[in-house]
Protein backbone atom coordinates (compact mmCIF):
# COMPACT_ATOMS: atom_id res chain seq x y z
CA UNK A 1 0.00 0.00 0.00
CA UNK A 2 2.74 2.23 1.02
CA UNK A 3 5.03 1.68 -1.83
CA UNK A 4 7.93 3.80 -2.93
CA UNK A 5 9.13 4.55 -6.43
CA UNK A 6 12.55 6.59 -7.10
CA UNK A 7 12.01 9.05 -9.20
CA UNK A 8 14.88 10.73 -11.71
CA UNK A 9 14.68 14.26 -12.30
CA UNK A 10 16.20 15.96 -14.92
CA UNK A 11 17.65 19.33 -14.52
CA UNK A 12 17.49 22.29 -16.81
CA UNK A 13 18.33 26.08 -17.54
CA UNK A 14 18.63 27.66 -13.63
CA UNK A 15 17.89 24.36 -12.03
CA UNK A 16 21.47 23.51 -12.83
CA UNK A 17 23.25 26.08 -10.65
CA UNK A 18 21.74 23.84 -7.43
CA UNK A 19 22.53 20.18 -8.73
CA UNK A 20 24.78 18.66 -10.93
CA UNK A 21 22.94 15.50 -12.88
CA UNK A 22 19.49 13.97 -12.05
CA UNK A 23 17.80 13.80 -8.84
CA UNK A 24 17.19 11.19 -7.05
CA UNK A 25 13.36 11.20 -5.09
CA UNK A 26 11.65 8.28 -3.52
CA UNK A 27 7.97 8.89 -3.45
CA UNK A 28 4.56 7.56 -2.45
CA UNK A 29 3.82 5.49 -5.90
CA UNK A 30 1.00 7.76 -7.24
CA UNK A 31 2.17 10.83 -6.07
CA UNK A 32 0.71 13.70 -8.63
CA UNK A 33 3.45 16.06 -10.18
CA UNK A 34 2.52 18.84 -7.51
CA UNK A 35 3.83 16.73 -4.72
CA UNK A 36 6.87 15.74 -6.94
CA UNK A 37 7.80 19.36 -7.47
CA UNK A 38 7.42 20.39 -3.78
CA UNK A 39 9.54 17.29 -3.12
CA UNK A 40 12.36 18.62 -5.28
CA UNK A 41 11.74 22.26 -3.66
CA UNK A 42 12.22 20.49 -0.82
CA UNK A 43 15.55 18.62 -1.60
CA UNK A 44 16.92 21.74 -3.67
CA UNK A 45 16.42 24.10 -0.47
CA UNK A 46 18.24 21.50 1.83
CA UNK A 47 21.01 21.91 -0.08
CA UNK A 48 21.13 25.29 -1.29
CA UNK A 49 19.17 27.91 1.22
CA UNK A 50 19.55 30.29 -1.46
CA UNK A 51 16.49 28.77 -3.23
CA UNK A 52 14.39 29.19 -1.15
CA UNK A 53 14.82 32.86 -1.81
CA UNK A 54 13.66 32.33 -5.52
CA UNK A 55 9.77 31.60 -6.87
CA UNK A 56 11.78 28.98 -10.09
CA UNK A 57 9.81 25.88 -8.63
CA UNK A 58 6.07 27.36 -8.82
CA UNK A 59 6.97 29.06 -12.22
CA UNK A 60 8.22 25.54 -13.25
CA UNK A 61 6.56 22.14 -14.82
CA UNK A 62 7.19 19.14 -14.97
CA UNK A 63 7.48 16.74 -17.85
CA UNK A 64 8.17 13.38 -19.42
CA UNK A 65 9.61 13.34 -22.71
CA UNK A 66 6.53 13.53 -24.43
CA UNK A 67 4.50 16.26 -22.40
CA UNK A 68 4.54 18.73 -19.71
CA UNK A 69 2.43 17.04 -16.96
CA UNK A 70 -0.59 18.90 -15.54
CA UNK A 71 -0.63 19.34 -11.37
CA UNK A 72 -2.72 16.93 -10.73
CA UNK A 73 -1.28 13.88 -13.07
CA UNK A 74 -0.34 10.67 -10.98
CA UNK A 75 3.10 8.96 -11.44
CA UNK A 76 2.34 5.75 -10.46
CA UNK A 77 5.85 3.88 -11.44
CA UNK A 78 9.48 4.62 -11.66
CA UNK A 79 10.96 6.85 -14.33
CA UNK A 80 13.07 9.89 -15.50
CA UNK A 81 11.05 12.96 -15.07
CA UNK A 82 12.15 16.92 -15.98
CA UNK A 83 11.85 19.90 -14.32
CA UNK A 84 11.82 22.81 -16.81
CA UNK A 85 11.65 26.30 -15.77
CA UNK A 86 10.75 29.35 -17.71
CA UNK A 87 12.25 29.19 -21.33
CA UNK A 88 13.76 31.60 -23.68
CA UNK A 89 14.50 29.41 -26.50
CA UNK A 90 15.26 31.39 -30.02
CA UNK B 1 0.50 16.78 -50.64
CA UNK B 2 2.63 17.54 -47.94
CA UNK B 3 5.58 19.91 -47.43
CA UNK B 4 8.90 18.34 -45.93
CA UNK B 5 10.20 18.77 -42.55
CA UNK B 6 14.11 19.25 -41.53
CA UNK B 7 13.84 19.50 -37.86
CA UNK B 8 16.97 19.50 -35.24
CA UNK B 9 18.39 20.80 -32.06
CA UNK B 10 22.55 20.76 -32.84
CA UNK B 11 25.92 21.15 -31.43
CA UNK B 12 27.58 21.86 -34.59
CA UNK B 13 27.47 25.18 -36.39
CA UNK B 14 23.85 25.83 -38.01
CA UNK B 15 24.23 26.85 -41.67
CA UNK B 16 21.02 28.93 -43.60
CA UNK B 17 23.06 27.57 -46.72
CA UNK B 18 21.27 24.09 -45.53
CA UNK B 19 18.50 25.65 -44.47
CA UNK B 20 17.37 27.24 -47.46
CA UNK B 21 18.73 24.47 -49.96
CA UNK B 22 16.30 22.64 -48.04
CA UNK B 23 13.13 24.76 -48.29
CA UNK B 24 13.91 25.20 -51.87
CA UNK B 25 11.16 23.60 -54.18
CA UNK B 26 10.04 23.75 -58.01
CA UNK B 27 6.77 24.98 -57.04
CA UNK B 28 7.73 27.41 -54.78
CA UNK B 29 8.23 31.46 -55.71
CA UNK B 30 9.05 32.16 -51.67
CA UNK B 31 11.24 31.53 -48.72
CA UNK B 32 11.10 33.28 -45.62
CA UNK B 33 14.62 32.13 -43.40
CA UNK B 34 14.61 33.78 -39.51
CA UNK B 35 18.14 33.96 -38.38
CA UNK B 36 18.94 34.12 -34.57
CA UNK B 37 22.32 35.50 -33.27
CA UNK B 38 24.04 36.01 -30.28
CA UNK B 39 24.27 40.19 -29.41
CA UNK B 40 26.91 41.81 -27.53
CA UNK B 41 24.87 42.84 -25.15
CA UNK B 42 21.73 42.23 -23.43
CA UNK B 43 19.96 44.97 -21.54
CA UNK B 44 22.74 47.35 -21.13
CA UNK B 45 25.40 44.59 -20.03
CA UNK B 46 28.51 43.22 -22.29
CA UNK B 47 27.69 40.06 -23.29
CA UNK B 48 30.45 37.63 -24.29
CA UNK B 49 28.88 34.54 -25.11
CA UNK B 50 25.80 32.43 -24.65
CA UNK B 51 25.22 28.66 -23.36
CA UNK B 52 22.07 27.11 -24.58
CA UNK B 53 20.17 24.48 -22.90
CA UNK B 54 17.87 22.03 -24.50
CA UNK B 55 15.29 19.49 -23.65
CA UNK B 56 16.03 17.72 -27.10
CA UNK B 57 13.00 15.39 -26.99
CA UNK B 58 10.33 17.44 -26.14
CA UNK B 59 12.15 20.44 -28.35
CA UNK B 60 11.97 18.07 -30.79
CA UNK B 61 8.13 17.70 -30.43
CA UNK B 62 7.14 21.17 -30.19
CA UNK B 63 8.59 21.94 -33.43
CA UNK B 64 6.79 18.80 -34.71
CA UNK B 65 3.86 20.53 -33.47
CA UNK B 66 4.65 23.69 -34.85
CA UNK B 67 5.00 22.75 -38.12
CA UNK B 68 1.78 21.04 -38.17
CA UNK B 69 -0.17 23.99 -37.08
CA UNK B 70 1.44 26.48 -39.25
CA UNK B 71 0.52 24.12 -42.12
CA UNK B 72 -3.23 23.94 -40.84
CA UNK B 73 -2.84 28.06 -41.14
CA UNK B 74 -0.70 28.53 -43.96
CA UNK B 75 -0.97 25.55 -45.71
CA UNK B 76 -0.54 21.60 -46.51
CA UNK B 77 2.40 21.94 -48.80
CA UNK B 78 4.85 24.55 -46.82
CA UNK B 79 8.43 23.40 -46.14
CA UNK B 80 9.70 23.81 -42.87
CA UNK B 81 13.37 23.83 -41.98
CA UNK B 82 14.14 24.25 -37.78
CA UNK B 83 17.14 24.05 -36.38
CA UNK B 84 18.20 24.83 -32.72
CA UNK B 85 21.81 25.17 -31.30
CA UNK B 86 22.74 23.13 -28.23
CA UNK B 87 25.92 24.41 -26.28
CA UNK B 88 28.02 27.76 -25.97
CA UNK B 89 28.34 30.39 -29.24
CA UNK B 90 30.43 33.47 -29.03
CA UNK B 91 28.85 36.79 -30.34
CA UNK B 92 27.30 36.35 -33.91
CA UNK B 93 27.27 32.40 -33.66
CA UNK B 94 23.64 31.55 -34.84
CA UNK B 95 21.58 30.22 -32.09
CA UNK B 96 18.43 29.13 -34.70
CA UNK B 97 17.83 29.06 -38.13
CA UNK B 98 13.90 28.63 -39.41
CA UNK B 99 13.23 28.86 -43.11
CA UNK B 100 9.58 27.98 -44.92
CA UNK B 101 8.96 28.11 -48.44
CA UNK B 102 5.55 28.56 -49.80
CA UNK B 103 4.15 28.90 -53.35
CA UNK B 104 3.71 32.79 -52.41
CA UNK B 105 5.14 34.93 -50.27
CA UNK B 106 2.39 35.86 -47.89
CA UNK B 107 2.41 32.22 -46.28
CA UNK B 108 6.31 32.09 -45.81
CA UNK B 109 6.59 35.22 -43.70
CA UNK B 110 3.95 34.71 -41.51
CA UNK B 111 4.62 30.85 -40.71
CA UNK B 112 8.29 31.74 -40.34
CA UNK B 113 6.74 34.20 -37.56
CA UNK B 114 4.69 32.21 -36.30
CA UNK B 115 7.20 29.37 -35.03
CA UNK B 116 9.84 32.02 -33.61
CA UNK B 117 7.32 33.69 -31.66
CA UNK B 118 5.56 30.35 -30.49
CA UNK B 119 9.09 28.51 -30.26
CA UNK B 120 10.31 31.31 -27.50
CA UNK B 121 7.06 30.60 -25.56
CA UNK B 122 7.06 26.80 -26.06
CA UNK B 123 9.70 25.40 -26.54
CA UNK B 124 12.02 23.83 -23.44
CA UNK B 125 15.23 25.68 -24.27
CA UNK B 126 17.08 28.01 -22.19
CA UNK B 127 19.40 30.50 -22.55
CA UNK B 128 22.75 31.29 -19.67
CA UNK B 129 24.66 34.71 -20.70
CA UNK B 130 28.49 34.77 -19.53
CA UNK B 131 29.30 38.62 -19.36
CA UNK B 132 32.13 40.60 -20.16
CA UNK B 133 32.46 40.82 -16.17
CA UNK B 134 33.13 37.02 -15.84
CA UNK B 135 29.72 36.63 -14.51
CA UNK B 136 26.75 34.01 -16.17
CA UNK B 137 23.67 34.79 -15.75
CA UNK B 138 20.18 32.15 -16.77
CA UNK B 139 18.53 34.51 -18.50
CA UNK B 140 14.63 35.07 -17.10
CA UNK B 141 11.48 33.66 -19.34
CA UNK B 142 8.13 32.50 -20.43
CA UNK B 143 6.78 29.81 -17.69
CA UNK B 144 5.64 26.83 -20.05
CA UNK B 145 2.04 25.62 -19.28
CA UNK B 146 -0.06 21.89 -19.59
CA UNK B 147 -2.85 23.50 -20.91
CA UNK B 148 -1.89 22.60 -23.81
CA UNK B 149 -0.75 24.66 -27.34
CA UNK B 150 -1.29 28.13 -27.09
CA UNK B 151 -1.85 30.45 -30.19
CA UNK B 152 0.07 33.62 -31.54
CA UNK B 153 -2.66 34.86 -33.36
CA UNK B 154 -4.49 35.01 -29.47
CA UNK B 155 -1.49 36.31 -27.81
CA UNK B 156 -2.81 37.03 -24.71
CA UNK B 157 -2.81 33.04 -23.99
CA UNK B 158 0.91 33.35 -23.45
CA UNK B 159 0.08 36.11 -20.07
CA UNK B 160 -2.89 33.84 -18.92
CA UNK B 161 -0.60 30.83 -18.21
CA UNK B 162 0.81 31.59 -14.57
CA UNK B 163 2.74 29.38 -12.78
CA UNK C 1 25.37 54.79 -36.13
CA UNK C 2 23.35 53.88 -39.14
CA UNK C 3 22.76 50.44 -40.63
CA UNK C 4 24.85 49.86 -43.78
CA UNK C 5 23.18 49.32 -47.18
CA UNK C 6 24.40 46.57 -49.73
CA UNK C 7 22.43 47.41 -53.32
CA UNK C 8 22.80 45.77 -56.54
CA UNK C 9 21.08 44.45 -59.51
CA UNK C 10 23.09 41.66 -61.00
CA UNK C 11 23.10 39.13 -63.45
CA UNK C 12 25.28 36.77 -61.77
CA UNK C 13 23.34 33.90 -59.26
CA UNK C 14 22.53 35.46 -56.59
CA UNK C 15 23.85 34.49 -53.34
CA UNK C 16 22.12 33.84 -49.82
CA UNK C 17 25.21 33.10 -48.30
CA UNK C 18 26.64 36.47 -49.41
CA UNK C 19 23.43 38.27 -47.99
CA UNK C 20 23.79 36.84 -44.19
CA UNK C 21 26.96 37.07 -44.32
CA UNK C 22 26.29 41.39 -45.04
CA UNK C 23 23.98 41.95 -42.70
CA UNK C 24 25.32 39.89 -40.24
CA UNK C 25 26.43 42.00 -36.41
CA UNK C 26 27.95 41.79 -33.17
CA UNK C 27 24.99 44.25 -32.16
CA UNK C 28 21.94 42.65 -33.72
CA UNK C 29 20.70 38.86 -32.73
CA UNK C 30 17.96 38.98 -35.33
CA UNK C 31 17.66 38.74 -39.76
CA UNK C 32 15.51 38.16 -41.63
CA UNK C 33 15.85 37.12 -44.94
CA UNK C 34 13.33 36.55 -48.73
CA UNK C 35 14.51 34.93 -50.80
CA UNK C 36 12.41 34.91 -54.57
CA UNK C 37 12.55 32.28 -56.72
CA UNK C 38 10.97 30.98 -60.82
CA UNK C 39 8.32 29.04 -59.44
CA UNK C 40 7.33 26.05 -62.52
CA UNK C 41 3.89 27.03 -62.77
CA UNK C 42 1.72 30.89 -62.73
CA UNK C 43 -2.06 31.20 -63.32
CA UNK C 44 -2.23 27.34 -64.21
CA UNK C 45 0.17 27.27 -67.24
CA UNK C 46 3.46 25.13 -66.55
CA UNK C 47 6.26 27.90 -66.44
CA UNK C 48 10.16 26.53 -67.82
CA UNK C 49 11.50 29.98 -67.09
CA UNK C 50 11.86 33.54 -66.85
CA UNK C 51 13.58 36.66 -68.03
CA UNK C 52 13.68 40.01 -66.10
CA UNK C 53 13.97 43.37 -67.25
CA UNK C 54 15.77 46.05 -64.88
CA UNK C 55 15.80 49.51 -65.39
CA UNK C 56 18.91 49.56 -63.26
CA UNK C 57 19.45 53.79 -62.58
CA UNK C 58 15.61 54.28 -61.22
CA UNK C 59 15.51 50.54 -59.78
CA UNK C 60 18.74 51.34 -57.89
CA UNK C 61 17.03 54.20 -56.25
CA UNK C 62 14.15 53.24 -55.08
CA UNK C 63 15.96 50.42 -53.31
CA UNK C 64 17.61 53.29 -51.63
CA UNK C 65 14.28 54.83 -50.66
CA UNK C 66 13.08 52.13 -49.51
CA UNK C 67 16.23 51.42 -47.13
CA UNK C 68 16.04 54.87 -45.66
CA UNK C 69 12.12 54.63 -45.23
CA UNK C 70 12.15 51.35 -43.11
CA UNK C 71 15.09 52.76 -40.95
CA UNK C 72 12.49 55.41 -40.12
CA UNK C 73 10.23 53.23 -39.35
CA UNK C 74 11.89 50.37 -37.91
CA UNK C 75 15.51 52.49 -36.66
CA UNK C 76 18.62 53.57 -37.98
CA UNK C 77 20.63 50.43 -37.05
CA UNK C 78 19.19 48.52 -39.95
CA UNK C 79 21.07 46.60 -41.86
CA UNK C 80 19.78 45.95 -45.62
CA UNK C 81 21.00 43.61 -48.40
CA UNK C 82 18.97 44.10 -51.47
CA UNK C 83 19.97 42.35 -54.48
CA UNK C 84 17.56 41.59 -58.01
CA UNK C 85 18.56 39.60 -61.32
CA UNK C 86 18.45 40.74 -64.45
CA UNK C 87 17.52 38.15 -67.00
CA UNK C 88 17.04 34.96 -67.62
CA UNK C 89 16.91 32.06 -65.11
CA UNK C 90 15.35 28.72 -65.09
CA UNK C 91 12.92 27.23 -62.84
CA UNK C 92 14.52 27.86 -58.98
CA UNK C 93 16.63 30.25 -59.89
CA UNK C 94 17.08 33.22 -57.68
CA UNK C 95 15.30 36.60 -58.75
CA UNK C 96 15.65 38.82 -55.43
CA UNK C 97 17.12 38.74 -52.17
CA UNK C 98 16.50 40.62 -49.39
CA UNK C 99 17.90 40.64 -45.85
CA UNK C 100 17.57 42.61 -43.03
CA UNK C 101 19.21 42.63 -39.48
CA UNK C 102 18.30 44.75 -36.64
CA UNK C 103 18.95 44.07 -32.33
CA UNK C 104 15.62 42.58 -32.37
CA UNK C 105 13.68 40.36 -34.27
CA UNK C 106 10.89 42.74 -34.52
CA UNK C 107 11.71 45.16 -36.89
CA UNK C 108 13.63 42.39 -39.24
CA UNK C 109 10.54 40.80 -39.96
CA UNK C 110 8.70 44.25 -40.77
CA UNK C 111 11.36 45.67 -42.88
CA UNK C 112 11.99 42.95 -44.93
CA UNK C 113 7.99 42.31 -45.21
CA UNK C 114 8.10 46.19 -45.72
CA UNK C 115 10.66 46.26 -48.65
CA UNK C 116 9.28 42.96 -51.07
CA UNK C 117 5.96 44.71 -51.06
CA UNK C 118 7.23 47.98 -51.77
CA UNK C 119 9.64 46.55 -54.34
CA UNK C 120 7.16 45.02 -56.36
CA UNK C 121 5.34 48.39 -56.84
CA UNK C 122 7.78 50.67 -57.22
CA UNK C 123 10.78 49.07 -58.72
CA UNK C 124 10.98 49.53 -61.95
CA UNK C 125 11.88 45.72 -63.22
CA UNK C 126 9.59 43.26 -65.27
CA UNK C 127 9.08 39.85 -65.42
CA UNK C 128 8.01 37.72 -68.74
CA UNK C 129 7.52 33.85 -68.57
CA UNK C 130 8.45 31.47 -70.74
CA UNK C 131 5.90 28.99 -71.37
CA UNK C 132 6.61 24.60 -71.54
CA UNK C 133 4.29 25.69 -74.70
CA UNK C 134 6.94 27.59 -76.16
CA UNK C 135 4.82 31.15 -75.36
CA UNK C 136 6.58 33.93 -74.05
CA UNK C 137 4.30 36.87 -71.95
CA UNK C 138 5.38 39.75 -70.15
CA UNK C 139 3.43 39.22 -66.76
CA UNK C 140 0.60 42.04 -66.07
CA UNK C 141 1.94 44.22 -63.33
CA UNK C 142 1.14 47.33 -61.06
CA UNK C 143 1.37 50.88 -62.64
CA UNK C 144 3.62 53.23 -61.84
CA UNK C 145 3.17 56.54 -59.86
CA UNK C 146 4.70 59.76 -60.21
CA UNK C 147 2.64 61.10 -56.91
CA UNK C 148 5.80 60.26 -55.23
CA UNK C 149 6.49 57.22 -52.39
CA UNK C 150 3.49 55.39 -51.68
CA UNK C 151 2.69 53.74 -48.12
CA UNK C 152 2.81 50.07 -47.62
CA UNK C 153 1.76 50.28 -44.21
CA UNK C 154 -1.78 52.70 -46.76
CA UNK C 155 -2.41 50.00 -48.71
CA UNK C 156 -5.38 51.41 -50.59
CA UNK C 157 -2.39 53.75 -51.66
CA UNK C 158 -1.85 51.80 -54.48
CA UNK C 159 -4.88 51.23 -55.76
CA UNK C 160 -5.67 55.61 -55.24
CA UNK C 161 -3.23 55.79 -58.15
CA UNK C 162 -4.86 54.97 -61.61
CA UNK C 163 -2.69 55.85 -64.83
CA UNK D 1 10.22 79.91 -81.33
CA UNK D 2 9.90 76.11 -83.01
CA UNK D 3 13.31 74.92 -81.82
CA UNK D 4 13.04 71.04 -81.94
CA UNK D 5 14.67 68.46 -79.85
CA UNK D 6 15.46 65.11 -80.51
CA UNK D 7 14.86 62.81 -77.57
CA UNK D 8 16.18 58.82 -77.35
CA UNK D 9 13.05 56.88 -75.80
CA UNK D 10 14.39 53.28 -73.64
CA UNK D 11 11.78 50.94 -74.15
CA UNK D 12 11.74 48.30 -71.42
CA UNK D 13 9.22 45.26 -70.23
CA UNK D 14 6.46 45.16 -72.39
CA UNK D 15 7.25 48.04 -75.19
CA UNK D 16 10.32 45.46 -76.38
CA UNK D 17 7.30 43.51 -78.07
CA UNK D 18 6.63 46.58 -80.34
CA UNK D 19 10.18 47.86 -80.47
CA UNK D 20 13.89 47.17 -80.47
CA UNK D 21 16.49 49.43 -79.26
CA UNK D 22 15.91 52.96 -78.20
CA UNK D 23 13.16 55.14 -80.11
CA UNK D 24 13.90 58.50 -81.45
CA UNK D 25 11.27 60.93 -81.80
CA UNK D 26 11.39 65.08 -82.91
CA UNK D 27 9.42 67.21 -80.50
CA UNK D 28 8.98 70.90 -79.99
CA UNK D 29 11.33 72.06 -76.95
CA UNK D 30 9.31 72.06 -73.61
CA UNK D 31 6.55 69.36 -74.69
CA UNK D 32 4.89 67.87 -71.82
CA UNK D 33 5.58 64.08 -70.67
CA UNK D 34 1.72 63.87 -71.91
CA UNK D 35 3.06 65.11 -75.10
CA UNK D 36 5.53 63.06 -75.49
CA UNK D 37 4.02 59.76 -74.16
CA UNK D 38 1.52 60.35 -77.02
CA UNK D 39 4.03 60.89 -79.61
CA UNK D 40 5.30 57.60 -78.30
CA UNK D 41 2.02 55.73 -78.77
CA UNK D 42 1.65 56.89 -82.45
CA UNK D 43 4.72 55.93 -83.89
CA UNK D 44 4.53 52.22 -82.02
CA UNK D 45 0.90 52.00 -83.77
CA UNK D 46 2.03 53.12 -87.18
CA UNK D 47 4.90 50.34 -87.30
CA UNK D 48 2.54 47.95 -84.86
CA UNK D 49 -1.23 48.35 -85.87
CA UNK D 50 -1.71 45.80 -82.40
CA UNK D 51 -0.80 48.32 -80.14
CA UNK D 52 -3.61 50.59 -80.70
CA UNK D 53 -5.23 47.81 -79.17
CA UNK D 54 -3.74 47.80 -75.92
CA UNK D 55 -4.37 50.98 -73.22
CA UNK D 56 -0.19 50.28 -72.59
CA UNK D 57 0.40 53.62 -72.82
CA UNK D 58 -2.28 54.79 -70.35
CA UNK D 59 -0.93 52.87 -67.99
CA UNK D 60 2.71 53.51 -68.18
CA UNK D 61 5.26 56.69 -67.11
CA UNK D 62 7.62 58.47 -68.69
CA UNK D 63 10.87 58.94 -66.64
CA UNK D 64 14.48 60.04 -66.63
CA UNK D 65 16.81 58.03 -64.50
CA UNK D 66 16.02 59.61 -61.29
CA UNK D 67 12.34 59.96 -61.41
CA UNK D 68 9.04 59.44 -62.59
CA UNK D 69 8.23 62.81 -64.70
CA UNK D 70 4.40 63.78 -63.95
CA UNK D 71 2.38 64.37 -67.04
CA UNK D 72 2.57 68.02 -67.01
CA UNK D 73 6.24 68.08 -66.60
CA UNK D 74 8.24 70.10 -69.56
CA UNK D 75 11.19 68.61 -71.73
CA UNK D 76 13.28 71.32 -72.64
CA UNK D 77 16.68 69.75 -74.11
CA UNK D 78 17.08 66.35 -75.79
CA UNK D 79 17.23 64.03 -73.21
CA UNK D 80 17.21 60.04 -73.19
CA UNK D 81 13.90 58.92 -71.18
CA UNK D 82 12.65 55.50 -70.05
CA UNK D 83 8.99 54.50 -71.11
CA UNK D 84 7.22 52.63 -67.63
CA UNK D 85 4.92 50.04 -67.89
CA UNK D 86 3.63 48.14 -65.14
CA UNK D 87 6.20 46.85 -62.84
CA UNK D 88 6.34 43.34 -61.44
CA UNK D 89 9.60 43.16 -60.15
CA UNK D 90 10.05 40.49 -57.14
Amino acid sequence: MNDTMTLSIRMFGAFRKYHQGELTLDLPVGSTASTVKSAIAATLQQSNPAFGNSDLIEKSVLADNHRILPDDAKISSAVTLAILPPVCGG
Amino acid sequence: MSGRNHMAVSSTPLSTEAAIHFVADDAHGAADMFVGTVRNHNLGKPVKGVSYDVFDELTLQTFNELASEARQKWGDNLNIFIEHYKGRLDIGGISIIIAVSSPHRDESFKACRFIIEEIKHRSPIWKQEHYLDGDSEWVQGHALCSHGPVSYDDEPAHAHCNH
